[in-house]
């Protein structure tokens, strides 16, 4: 059974989600997710110590086709890392469903609710797993359809859902499609789709204007897919008006996915020595990473939705991650690698808790919040947190992942990248501590509507808090996991770190 | 007991203390003479700690491959945490009676997060390296940001965002810069006597550094980043005491100062010239305060603006890069706290015993609140450097150190600045005792005993500390 | 459209040669061009044909919704499990050699019935795609008018009686 | 000349395939209509659909079904699966595309874009 592992925790979300949508009854879909993505989560964790016991990259053939004629599942130290983070959030997220979604989605749509909410964590973790770039392709597909349908299901609350998911959907299919055309590119070039062949066989042509062309369709389109400035205006609505547990959901792994197949691509395929990739896309992603930075923060400070300030903040946060790679360094890419994991704990606990907050209130924003310290404090104080880590304070997840992101940056000799960096995340002390003093230090306004709290509410957020604390105050394992992922694709020179 | 049991229970009693609060936040009596009583023996434990010999050294836990959150008692930070541990249970003292006599709320709250801040300013004194340093200075900004905001009014709030706002912004744009800048370089983080950078950096690059961390240490109030000081004078008076004398600016010197000598080296920086410019910062933030204080009629607020102005000797002791400044620096952070403090808890009496905040309201004073008064003049003389008090000796030092290296220009700035702080200073002492007073006032009229007490022991404090200097003069060697 | 009899003629002859070509290309697809997509594809079309000549309701009637999902489910479930079956029978996902005592007819075996998964599922979803688009007549004038001579047809009959 | 003249028409498939594309795309941006972004999308795929199965053509090559004679050549059967997998893909973004339309359509009473921003605002100032 161990040797399944890797196609296990694709298929069982993938399989338990057409037995969802034929579920009928109160929490019986709910459950069976519950089971699926619990278990999910297991299997990806003991892929990740089954990886790291070994050392060396597992790999999965399907129907017993070796590569490059068959479709394998590749777990190297990259995507077991990246793994857990998936399925871990599906898991707690999961979790938080339950309530959320009894008070946001229909009744008569759980079973159908459920059903995408699988198919996206599938495809997720498909995406992850696979080592053949059609196949990436295929996962996303299936993971994106299914998110549209997700956002979309929050028009029953909200009807701007509906332009949100429409939009999200033209632009993530063009984003796709700028994939594929990149990929069609390469296979013409190379003949072969699995990525470590093409990897093998890309220096024999990568002088070529095609090999370049099809870097540059693959690279804009995983662009627009992880919301990379100016890509990005999809994004904000689509996770401002989804239900509250796919904004969770979503906000946490789906970007995040989209980075690490960039990762996978441009670092594992293309690598750090094919011509022109440090302009094209280093000191370009680098540029709008930094950009995006300061746009996504300055747009939280001004904006006075909960779920659309954060989203604004994801934005910075993805542009963070998108230094960690244009830095074209071992350094760097751990960074990005430690921002991802540690980005969507923080994340996830912000949009469980505020969650929480909007299915009974309606709608999150500043008003709603204020002075609710005294009145949902266990919630509030998991916002505080996960606010905090998103600042970078000290032992907190955030500071680790910004703290290697610096000394990336600093080891290229990038002085002024690292003060922007400084800054841009200095700014994020004000739409954060907006919160906190409203939250804590103003009074309840008259006729606000009563916030209550319980253990299963707060409790998923709450998870997450306590991981986000603790991979601030002993981040050594995590810290070597994502060094380890780096050298996948750069190997590590020797002497430094 | 052992360095490694001090450290932990210096570490751990404050920690203590908050938690009892909590604990016995429906008994007053019991949580405040708790804290009390645990700060009486971190005072003592300070003080075993400061007589052992240095080496000790304790890591709490591995953050992140090669960063550790250690801590390394030397003399430096032993001084500090026997400067905070004894000013601890007096401003405790202190704290219970103003809070009761002024009729705050929330004693609580103010309680806890008061003892976190002594617990994050011990871990600042006892820190073996940059991170931990950086680690327990964020610590101490967040811990101290309820007790600035503790009234909870609109100018409450708007004082505590600029306070929140500068602290925490230049700590995350320079300082963890600085130490990130160190980190990539050097490769280490650890105070190591004589610095890690020399032979590390390009000189070019020194006062680049060195501004990093002398603009990002927020907490240090080097003029232009000072504004969150006078700021956060709308906060409860034990809370400036707290910030003024015991904690925050503390902090922030003993951070500058301790950069400077166990992460540049006095050395290295003596050799590369590097730190030649913030002499002349510090001397125009020690005169420009002092303007600002004189012109300012609250109390409170010229206070502040003296504070600012003490700072920058400390932080020109580190720049003047002799070894002998580096100990008046050193020697300025206990002499200053003590001196500080005293006027903080006058300031805090006058209020409570007369609700009086305007120096021009003040006059005469002097004869109903004499022990106030008394302890105040001293404080104000030992802030002057007049002998025998202790802010004598630390004055003394500085001017020795400039002169060794030849700032004359430097001398002239510390007599001036002298001479502007009896202006500003002397002046409270002469109203209270020998101007008319403007309202009618009958008999003696002091503030209650807890707070008379700990401010007339810290005002004694300043006198001893003359007498007993050679235990507190840290050899920097050279 | 009810009243063209050379439609309605022409699509009763007509649908069960699309049915009976749709699962010619299904099971042909082992040994030629074809298989489930395609032949998932023609069969629906044949449902849609009758529902566009004879009126929605009538469609409705030969196709009822609640077949819809268990279409779509039971396809995925049917390719999945054949993949599990190799897995069961101590082999990779996907793997149909296993399948049966010989290599190749297990081979066989498993494309069929992955192929069937994947025809059933591709029938079911362009069948309901018709279906759900076209329900919401409001917006498809079209099919509304068809339907509203359906029902005319049957008051009338009704009334007959 | 002439082998420039070849090498221009002898990448026709090219000139087809970037045409399409760039039809599709501008329907994508230019167009506030939904169901004409829809279609636009759609002639994008489809412009992507003909570059695959373009590059699996083999000169002279026969559909790739066994003859058993060595001697064949077969076109190149790969694209035309992916492309397989694309057009259903590209089905079902369609078929959401579509749904959501018709959700958006009965809640807004139009599909243009401008008309829902408008819509939006309004709402947004009237909160």
């Amino acid at each position: 059974m161990m040797q399944h592992l890797p196609i296990l925790q694709v298929l069982l979300p993938l399989l338990a989600s057409p037995f969802a949508a034929l579920l009928r009854g109160r929490d019986v879909a709910w459950g069976l997710t519950f089971v699926t993505t619990g278990l999910a989560f297991l299997i990806s964790i003991a892929l990740f110590f089954q990886q790291r016991a070994i050392g060396e990259t597992m790999i999965y053939e399907l129907g017993n086709w070796a590569a490059p004629l068959g479709i394998v599942y590749v777990i190297d130290a990259a995507s077991a890392l990246v793994l857990p983070v998936i399925s871990g959030i599906g898991f707690i997220a999961t979790l938080a469903a339950r309530q959320l979604v009894a008070a946001e989605i229909d009744a008569r749509d759980h079973g159908l609710f459920y059903a995408a909410w699988l198919l996206t964590i599938a495809g997720m973790m498909g995406q992850v797993t696979t080592g053949d770039a059609f196949n990436i392709f295929v996962f996303l597909e299936i993971s994106s359809l299914s998110a549209y349908a997700l956002v979309a299901m929050g028009a029953g609350r909200d009807r701007r859902a509906l332009p949100a998911a429409f939009n999200y959907l033209i632009l993530g299919t063009v984003g796709a499609t700028f994939y594929v055309i990149g990929l069609g590119l390469l296979y013409m070039l190379t003949g072969t789709l699995n990525l470590a062949d093409l990897a093998e066989r890309l220096p024999h042509v990568e002088e070529t204007r095609a090999a370049f062309t099809a870097m540059a369709f693959i690279a804009l389109g995983l662009f627009l897919k992880m919301a990379l400035f100016p890509l990005h205006f999809w994004l904000v609505p689509a996770y401002a008006h989804a239900p509250s547990a796919v904004t969770a959901l979503m906000a946490s792994t789906a970007t995040k996915v989209s980075v690490y197949v960039l990762i996978r691509l441009i670092f594992g395929v293309f690598g750090v020595e094919f011509p022109g990739i440090a302009d094209a896309v280093g000191l370009l992603v680098l540029t709008l990473g930094i950009a995006g930075a300061f746009v996504g923060t300055l747009a939280a400070i001004v904006e006075t939705d909960l779920k659309k300030l954060f989203a604004q903040s994801s934005i910075a946060q993805l542009g963070y991650m998108a230094i960690g790679i244009g830095a074209m360094s071992a350094t760097g890419l751990a960074a990005a690698f430690l921002h991802l994991f540690n980005h969507a704990l923080m994340k996830g606990a912000l949009f469980l808790a505020i969650g929480m907050i909007a299915a009974q209130a309606g709608r999150a924003t500043m008003g709603t919040i204020q002075g609710a310290g005294k009145q949902i404090p266990i919630t509030m104080t998991a916002i505080l947190f996960g606010g905090l880590a998103l600042i970078g304070v000290p032992l907190t997840a955030g500071f680790i992942s910004k703290l290697y992101l610096i000394r990336a940056l600093l080891e290229q000799n990038f002085w002024l990248l690292a003060g922007l960096t400084f800054i841009s995340s200095a700014l994020a002390l004000a739409y954060v501590w907006k919160i906190i003093e409203a939250t804590w230090l103003q009074p309840r306004p008259k006729g606000a509507p009563v916030l209550r709290e319980t253990a299963s509410q707060y409790i998923p957020a709450w998870i997450m808090v306590v991981a986000t604390l603790g991979f601030g105050i002993y981040a050594t394992p995590l810290v070597e996991a994502a060094f380890a992922a780096a050298h996948v694709f750069i190997p590590s020179v020797a002497g430094a770190n | 007991m052992s360095a490694e049991n001090l450290i932990y229970t210096l570490l751990g009693l404050p920690l203590l203390a908050s938690a009892l609060v909590l604990l016995f936040r429906n008994q007053p009596n019991l949580r405040d003479g708790q804290a009390v009583l645990l700060g009486i023996i971190s005072a003592g434990a300070a003080f075993q700690l400061y007589l052992l010999p240095t080496g000790a050294s304790l890591t709490l836990l591995e953050l992140a491959p090669g960063l550790t959150l250690s801590f390394t008692p030397e003399p430096l930070g032993k001084l500090f945490a026997l400067v905070a541990g004894t000013l601890w249970p007096l401003a405790t003292l202190y704290t219970i009676g103003y809070m009761r006599g002024a009729k705050e709320k929330n004693h609580t709250r103010f309680l806890f997060f008061y003892a976190v801040a002594i617990h994050a300013t011990m871990g600042i004194a006892l820190s073996g390296n940059l991170l931990t340093l950086f680690v327990f200075y964020e610590m101490l900004t967040f811990s101290t940001y309820p007790l600035v905001t503790h009234k909870g009014d609109e100018a409450a709030l708007k004082a505590g965002r600029v306070y929140l706002g500068i602290l925490v912004a230049s700590s995350i744009v320079f300082l963890l810069f600085g130490v990130i800048g160190v980190w990539a370089m050097a490769g280490t983080l650890d105070f190591v006597s004589g610095g890690i950078l020399a032979g590390k950096i390009d000189p070019f690059y020194v006062p680049a550094l060195l501004a990093l961390f002398a603009f990002g240490i927020g907490k240090a109030a080097l003029m232009p980043l000072h504004r969150w000081l006078p700021a956060a004078m709308v906060a409860p008076t034990p809370v400036s005491a707290l910030l003024h004398a015991v904690a925050v600016v503390k902090a922030g010197v003993f951070t500058v100062l301790k950069v400077g000598v166990y992460i540049f080296g006095i050395d290295f920086l003596k050799e590369t010239g590097g730190s030649e410019w913030l002499v002349w910062v510090a001397s125009f933030s020690i005169l420009a305060a002092s303007i600002v204080a004189m012109t300012k009629t609250n109390l409170k607020a010229r206070l502040a603006y003296s504070t600012v102005s003490q700072l920058g000797y400390i932080v020109m002791g580190m720049a003047l890069a002799t070894p002998l400044a580096a100990s008046g620096a050193a020697l300025h952070i206990a002499a200053h706290g003590a001196g500080k403090i005293t006027l903080f808890f006058c300031a805090g009496a006058i209020y409570v015993a007369h609700k009086r905040t305007d120096i021009q309201d003040m006059n005469g004073l002097g004869r109903t609140m004499p022990i106030t008064y008394t302890a105040f003049a001293l404080a104000a003389l030992s802030i002057m450097g007049v002998p025998p008090l202790a802010g004598a000796w630390s004055k003394f030092m500085l001017m020795g150190g400039a002169l060794d290296n030849g700032y004359l220009l430097v001398l002239g700035v510390l007599m001036v600045s002298s001479l502007l702080n009896l202006v500003y200073l002397g002046e409270i002492v002469i109203r209270g005792f020998f101007a008319n007073p403007t309202r009618k006032l009958k008999g003696v009229q002091e503030a209650p005993l807890t707070m008379l007490l700990p401010l007339s022991m810290t005002a004694l404090l300043s006198l001893a500390l003359f007498f007993a200097v050679d235990l507190f003069i840290i050899d920097f060697g050279g | 459209m009810q009243d063209d009899v050379v439609i309605r003629v022409v699509a009763k002859v007509m649908i069960p040669a699309v049915m009976l070509f749709a699962l010619y290309v299904q099971f042909h697809g082992d040994y030629g061009p074809g298989g489930g997509f395609q032949a998932g594809v023609i069969f629906a079309s044949a449902f849609v044909l009758n529902a566009v000549v004879f009126g929605l309701n009538k469609g409705r009637h030969v196709w009822p919704a609640r077949y819809n999902l268990m279409g779509i489910c039971g396809g995925v479930l049917i390719y999945g499990l054949t993949g599990v079956g190799g897995m069961v029978l101590g082999e990779n996902f996907l793997n149909f050699n296993v399948l049966s005592s010989d290599p190749i007819a297990g081979q066989h075996l498993g494309i069929l019935l992955v192929e069937f998964g994947v025809g059933l599922t591709v029938a079911a979803v362009m069948v309901m795609l018709f279906f759900t688009f076209a329900g919401r007549t409001a917006h498809l004038r079209l099919l509304s008018k068809s339907d509203a001579h359906e029902r005319k047809i049957s008051a009338s009959k009704k009334r007959r009686k | 000349m002439t082998a420039m003249t070849d090498q221009l028409l002898g990448q026709w498939n090219y000139y087809l395939v970037i045409i399409l594309m760039m039809i599709g795309f501008y329907g994508v941006i230019a167009r506030g209509n939904m169901v004409k972004k829809i279609v636009g999308l759609n002639i994008f795929q489809t412009s992507v659909f003909m570059l695959y199965i373009s590059m699996g053509k083999v000169a002279e090559g026969s559909a790739p079904i066994l003859t058993g004679d060595p001697t064949t050549v077969y076109s190149n059967p790969l694209p035309h699966v992916l492309i397989l997998t694309a057009i259903v893909v590209g089905v079902s973004t369609t078929a959401v595309g579509y749904a959501l339309i018709i959700r958006i359509q009965e809640s807004f009473g139009t599909i243009e874009d401008d008309d829902i921003i408008a819509q939006l605002d309004d709402e947004e100032e009237t909160a």
